[in-house]
């Protein structure tokens, strides 16, 4: 009995972020209640689905897919003829808020095929196998105008549709509780996908194939498997986009939308279920509200991807985990001020390089250099040599104070802590 | 026809050649790393821009020879500093930083060099017609490029095969886990040789930016289709790159030269231009002519993935 | 008003993070804004930032003149990144902010889900409707199957185009084989098919020998397609690529030294000037509503002055967008009209089957699918011209002006008004 | 002789180009026995063991398992059939834990399969054999230690336990001891004495020790053929083995 209780606490424990989640997610439009604002968060639950079926791929099967937008894409479109059908009838036939199942079941059935040939190798030969076919199916995007609507894409009308509850989905808010329904649903499925025998084959696959086979598992069909359940999820993904933006047209199977949710999952750590749902929504902001501020968003964009990579292998929420794990251990005891100090001094840095990349568009880019402009709340000119010395020195100082000592002083410190333990 | 074939063949072999300039460095590069290079058109794209910045002040023939000695040098710090420290999570990890430095650095030449082509030009003597082909006139620089190809294919198979470095290179490209055993610094050959290969990824850049246009958009365009040369040549494979190059620039010229669709050749059999079998009866080889080389890299993959030429598999 | 945008532009990233969420609201008698709508970021940025300065200037200018009902005129840049989805984003966004005219150029499939956008949200939400100017988008369904009241368009339609420039060509006899090279998606596809009927209507001195399409920026190496020019024997080329794909093209029959004049849309504009250079010369034409030379042959004076302005701030670029002049001007004749920036239905219907006196002649909105109707040149790019384009050492002269009557093509629009 | 053969090897022969590593090689290994190949270094130990496996092809002749051909099937048919294997470097899911580990072994030979409806948390014949496991395994004070984090006796003893736990009949263990101490050695010995029971074992071993300790019977591979099979006395007295192996080698 003893022990039950003690489970029923540590499940009542891992509950609390599926309760209080989509808590916030439902009180959000109430706090932001421009369209807009509605919409960026309708997108962010799209993307959320859509990143969280990509990591199936890569962080759970250590598949690296250049073309998961096809899923995606291909969902939508089938979703968008479901839905012209439904206007053409007059508004009758699927209910609106299944009209994403369409696209479910699209996904799933281009995976079936795509995944047929796609999946027998991991690696490499299958991330260039995914580049290949996701620059096929664009290509033929436009040649196929048919079904893809040509570049002008199809729209579709998602309040001339019966709906199963009686909304009416002309505001963006109800489609938002639609959105935050959906991707509650989707995320709790792909969430139990992951304690399934096949969740826990494809983690098995992904670390070592050749045991897997040894334990009687054939790894092939553990990636297909996962491979047509992801593209369902996609395909689920652009059912939904369909209702948030009611037209869909050949950049939902492009590259770039394939590069965008690889950056947003990798972004939030793909070794974490919520890595993803951070990541895209991270991601699907900045890049709405980023290119608003800046010509430089992409350069941004860039750096940060990079910097991940280089510094932060397991994402934006690892960082937050392996200093959590770190705390919880003792290991800021004592020198807590000495890692304030590296977060402090590398955000100095950050900043100074950020008034480095301004200046350097403003000076390259703009038409007269020599005209004022603000910098961080200071009018400057970039034509001047003040504003760049200054600005490269903050950047020289913030990073070589965290580089050269801030980084060695936390070593120091922990190793000497480590020494005196032992001693 | 005879026209259109030795057309394409001329023609072809002409862009196999520039393809091979850029894809015999990554094949290098993926042989010995085993890295994908995805920022290597990125480099082509830098060896046309410095060429042009350098070509200003230097002329263009002290430009061919400095500007992939810079890219080069670029791809050297890259390996350095980036690479080296990605190396130790794995593979992936390293395709996807080579992914977003190729956006990094489209951003800087846009940032540096502007959104608009540069005006880089060859010189004006190689401007001048050299001969003419069934009425089409051909420009010295044409043949410049052939014969820059000629001298990169050469000298890199002596370098692989009479020198002591490519011997070592050799030795790693078939079998990357003895390298250490040899006693020879592996990071540092590591770095050379994503070095060397970045500096032919710039040199195809000197001439190529002249062949075409020099703009920010270069290296997002030719990406993809290196992928493919390489892939198709067999991973780590010189000579399979250079076949791969010419099969695919003389088979593209091709597709694009002749006016064929199975419906103008069979005739339409009363199928109608619409439904996805339909399109396809109707659809002219030009339009197929750029997806070809993709659909190249998808058959290839799940048929052959070795390549023409590779030893092992990707 | 360039000051306001740097400001808003470098108010800090971080500041920019809960800036994006404070869709602030603003008092009334703020500046007139137009949400500008179109690639900033990514490989189509040229043509955005090209089309956002021209609104810059064109902004600015009217600003020194007293505004519009003495309230400034404010251009919101806003990037589309040549995405229709995002545009349709952006078009909530500016809704949200108020912002009752939104202009776009670049993409008729983006100017397509942006009137479907602008529909949506008047029909949704009556007391903030928009208004869509569009500059530069060609694809005639929008004045034709998707025309629209909220939708007005300041750029000659391709219809249009290709009835000046065949206006053109049926007096030419010289012109006996015709080459078609187009991009592989709407906008080629009508070219290629409406090309076909009006050579077999109007020119009985030639013939199509060649029709290819091909994809979107995709192609490096043109010469494939010279060769099967060369091969057809054909002495003229009609072409509505634009961009890399234009330059690319030209620069391929140029070195292969073919003999043939090149017919375009875009021949002056979008990093297609200095792609090619000189070795344009004599080879290629474009039809447009204005090119810098018009000046001079017409004796512009006041308009080359504005010219010569927009040079001297913007030294990369060009005046080439005459019809944003055209726009600018009759959006503030149209608003002094009915004298507020709200009521929205007004404006359109101000605008409706208005007429201005443009410096190159009387230019008509028309009213029954809001296409603007205006003279039309036929240029060729000439080393000797006054005006460089894009400072590439060759300007484009006039071959030939096509006056309004020979510019028109009827449309089949029949839309809803309110 | 009512005794079945669990294995049988037949002319079986193995090319890597002209090389050729394994020439002609027959043996046979009986039901429940536990067989111990030993030989010099590069007389093929390891390609047999990969040939009989299914991780490499074989360029002519059978094997049999249980009478079922599984030359040149892929491996997970072959222990689908009753084979299982370790390697002789550790070879488990780095990433998991022991518990973890144990359990991706059973899943299949519990009958899950690919299923993806029903969580494996919630199998309590799998939690329970898996917990058995890892008491006899001595491991359960290190049930949620990532693997990685385990001591290289420790990997090598739950290797065992894994390729157990796939529910094979016939165990293929390559040097299960190398690189381990007399003592830690010992342990092994008796761990795959415990935990293997009734099951047929064929062990490649170098540890003469654990040879004789451990083998009913002893095949001799010497240059890509068996020289000799027979009772670890049989094989002590073999003239031929000791010539062309023992003597050399034990001094």
């Amino acid at each position: 009995m003893a022990t039950n209780t003690a489970a029923g606490g540590i499940n009542a424990l891992k509950l609390w972020p599926w309760l209080i989640v989509p808590f916030i997610a439902i009180v959000l439009p109430f706090v932001f209640d421009s369209g807009h604002t509605i919409n960026l968060l309708s997108h962010m639950g799209v993307a959320i689905i859509f990143a969280l079926s990509y990591n199936m791929l890569l962080g759970n099967t250590g598949l690296l897919s250049f073309g998961h937008a096809v899923y995606f894409g291909l969902g939508a479109f089938v979703a968008m003829h479901l839905l012209r059908a439904i206007n053409d009838a007059g508004g009758t036939g699927l209910p609106i808020e299944l009209l994403p199942l369409a696209g479910a079941a699209a996904g799933l059935g281009f995976g079936v095929i795509f995944g047929s040939f796609s999946v027998r190798r991991a690696g490499v030969v299958f991330a260039m196998i995914t580049l290949g076919l996701g620059e096929l199916v664009h290509s033929s995007s436009l040649m196929f105008t048919d079904f893809f609507g040509g570049e002008a894409g199809l729209f579709g009308y998602r309040d001339e549709a019966p709906s199963l509850l009686g909304v009416d989905y002309a505001p963006s808010r109800n489609v938002y509780f639609l959105v935050v329904a959906w991707t509650l649903i989707a995320a709790i499925l792909i969430y139990l996908l992951r304690k399934t025998p096949l969740g826990w084959m494809a983690n098995a696959v992904r670390d070592n194939p050749e045991r897997a086979q040894f334990v009687g598992y054939n790894p092939t069909i553990v990636r297909y498997i996962q491979f047509v359940l992801s593209a369902c999820f996609a395909g689920l993904a652009g059912g939904l986009f369909v209702i948030t933006n009611e037209i869909v047209n050949d950049e939902v199977v492009g590259q770039l939308q394939s590069g965008a949710v690889l950056l947003g999952t990798f972004i939030g750590g793909i070794g974490y279920f919520i890595g993803p749902v951070v990541g895209a929504s991270l991601v699907t902001f900045l890049e709405s509200s980023l290119s608003a501020h800046t010509e430089a968003w992409v350069l941004y964009f860039g750096l940060l991807f990079i910097s991940i990579v280089m510094f932060a292998p397991m994402g934006l929420v690892g960082i937050v985990h392996t200093q959590y794990l770190n705390w919880k251990a003792g290991g800021w005891k004592g020198n807590t001020g000495i890692r304030l100090y590296i977060l402090v001094s590398g955000l100095v840095g950050i900043f100074g390089l950020i008034c480095v990349i301004e200046l350097s568009y403003h000076y390259f880019r703009s038409w007269d250099p020599g005209a004022p402009f603000i910098l961080m709340g200071i009018s400057t000119n970039a034509t001047h040599l003040l504003p760049w010395l200054v600005s490269f020195a903050i950047t020289i100082i913030g990073f070589g104070l965290m580089l050269l000592h801030g980084n060695p002083l936390l070593k120091r410190h922990i190793s000497a802590n480590s020494d005196g333990g032992k001693a | 026809m005879l026209e259109t074939i030795a057309y394409s063949i001329f023609n072809g072999v002409l862009y196999g050649t520039l393809l091979f300039m850029m894809s015999s460095g990554l094949t290098l590069i993926f042989g010995m790393m085993g890295v994908l290079n995805f920022a290597h058109a990125s480099f082509y794209m830098l060896g046309a821009y410095f060429a042009y910045t350098l070509g200003l002040t230097t002329g263009f023939w002290l430009a061919l020879i400095l500007a992939p000695i810079a890219v080069g040098a670029m791809g050297a710090l890259v390996e350095r500093y980036g690479l080296r420290r990605v190396h130790q999570y794995g593979h992936v990890p390293e395709l996807l930083f080579t992914f977003g430095l190729a956006y990094v650095i489209e951003e800087l030449v846009a940032l540096f060099w502007g959104t608009v082509p540069v005006p880089y030009k060859a010189p004006a003597v190689m401007n001048t017609t050299a001969f003419t082909m069934f009425d089409l006139d051909y420009s010295w620089f044409k043949v410049f490029i052939l014969l820059v190809a000629v001298v990169m294919f050469v000298g890199l198979w002596l370098l692989l095969m009479k020198t002591r470095a490519g011997q070592v290179i050799q030795a790693a490209l078939s079998r990357p886990d003895m390298v250490g055993a040899l006693g020879h610094n592996v990071p540092l050959v590591f770095t050379l040789v994503f070095a060397f290969g970045c500096a032919l990824a710039g040199l195809g850049g000197v001439v190529g930016g002249i062949q075409f246009v020099t703009d920010p958009g270069m290296a997002f365009m030719m990406g993809p289709i290196v992928f493919v040369v390489v892939v198709l040549g067999g991973l780590g494979s010189v000579p399979g790159a250079l076949v791969a190059s010419l099969i695919i620039g003389i088979l593209q010229t091709f597709f694009l030269s002749i006016n064929f669709s199975l419906a103008e050749t069979i005739g339409t059999l009363n199928i109608e231009d619409s439904g996805f079998f339909g399109v396809l009866w109707h659809m002219e080889a030009t339009r197929i002519a750029p997806v070809l080389p993709f659909l190249l890299l998808v058959l290839t993959l799940i048929f052959r993935p070795r390549g023409i030429f590779g030893k092992r598999e990707a | 008003m360039l000051h306001n945008k740097k400001t808003g532009r470098f108010a800090g990233i971080m500041i920019g993070l809960s800036m994006a969420f404070s869709s602030a609201t603003y008092a009334q008698e703020d500046p007139i804004r137009i949400s500008y709508i179109d690639p900033l970021s990514g490989p189509f940025a040229l043509a955005g930032d090209g089309g956002l300065k021209s609104f810059h200037f064109a902004a600015q200018k009217l600003n020194e003149d007293g505004g519009i009902l003495g309230r400034d005129i404010e251009i919101v840049p806003m990037d589309s990144k040549q995405s229709a989805s995002e545009a349709v984003q952006l078009v909530q966004r500016s809704a949200d902010e108020g912002i009752n005219f939104v202009t776009q150029g670049n993409g008729s499939n983006v100017a397509a889900a942006i009137i479907e956008a602008i529909e949506r949200n008047n029909r949704r939400n009556k007391d903030n409707k928009m208004l869509y100017l569009n500059y530069a988008a060609v694809d005639p369904a929008l004045t034709n199957e998707l025309c629209s009241f909220y939708h007005f368009r300041f750029d000659a339609a391709s219809d249009i185009k290709l009835e000046a420039l065949t206006n053109y060509m049926k007096d030419q006899e010289d012109i006996s084989k015709i080459f078609l090279v187009n991009m592989d998606y709407s906008h080629g596809h009508f070219i290629s098919e409406r090309m076909a009927e009006l050579v077999d209507e109007r020119l009985p001195h030639a013939e199509i020998v060649g029709d290819v399409l091909h994809p979107v920026g995709k192609v490096r190496d043109f010469s494939p397609y010279v060769s099967r020019i060369q091969q057809s024997g054909a002495d003229t080329v009609v072409s509505g690529n634009w961009g890399i794909d234009l330059a690319l093209l030209v620069r391929a029959i140029d070195s292969a030294g073919l003999d043939v004049n090149v017919y375009t849309y875009y021949g002056g504009a979008g990093g297609v000037p200095a792609g090619i250079g000189p070795r344009g010369e004599g080879i290629l034409r474009q039809v447009t509503e204005w090119h810098a030379d018009v000046n001079v042959d017409e004796g512009l004076e006041d308009y080359e002055k504005w010219f010569q302005e927009f040079k001297k701030q913007y030294p990369q670029f060009d005046w080439y967008y005459h019809r944003i002049y055209n726009q600018m001007y009759m959006l503030k004749a149209a608003i002094e009209e009915v004298g507020n920036t709200d009521d929205v239905d007004a404006i359109a219907l101000a605008l409706e089957g208005m007429k201005f006196e443009s410096p190159t002649g009387t230019v008509t909105m028309r009213a029954k699918d809001h296409q603007i109707l205006q003279p039309m040149y036929i240029s060729v790019m000439d080393t000797n011209a006054k005006y460089d384009a894009e400072n590439s050492g060759v300007g484009f002269r006039t071959v030939a002006s096509i006056p309004v009557e020979q510019a028109t093509v009827e449309t089949s629009c029949n839309m809803a008004r309110p | 002789m009512t005794i079945r053969n669990a294995l049988e090897l037949k002319g079986v022969k193995k090319n890597f180009g002209r090389a050729e590593i394994i020439r002609g090689l027959n043996l046979e290994v009986r039901e429940h026995e536990r067989h111990v190949i030993i030989g010099p270094n590069g007389a093929g130990k390891s390609t047999m063991f990969n040939l009989i496996s299914g991780r490499l092809k074989v360029s002519e002749g059978s094997i049999k398992l249980f009478g079922n051909n599984i030359h040149n099937l892929p491996a997970h048919k072959v222990n689908r059939l009753g084979l299982s294997r370790s390697f002789q470097v550790t070879n488990l899911f780095q990433n998991m834990t022991v518990i973890e580990n144990l359990r991706c072994s059973l899943l299949w030979s519990e009958g899950h399969k690919y299923a993806f409806w029903k969580s494996v948390l919630g199998q309590d014949s799998v939690t329970e054999r898996a917990y058995e496991l890892a008491t006899r395994l001595n491991l359960t004070e290190q049930l949620s230690t990532q693997v990685s984090l385990l001591t290289y006796a420790q990997q090598r003893s739950l290797e065992i336990g894994c390729t157990v736990a796939s529910g094979a009949k016939v165990i293929l263990l390559d040097e299960p001891t190398a690189g381990m101490s007399r003592t830690e050695a010992n342990d092994v010995v008796q761990l795959i004495q415990r935990m293997t029971g009734e099951n047929t074992l064929v062990v490649v071993e170098h540890d003469l020790n654990v040879v004789f300790e451990l083998a009913d019977r002893i095949s001799v591979l010497v240059y890509g053929e068996i020289i000799a099979t027979g009772t670890p006395e049989e094989i002590r007295n073999n003239e031929a083995v000791q010539e062309a192996y023992l003597g050399t080698e034990v001094h």
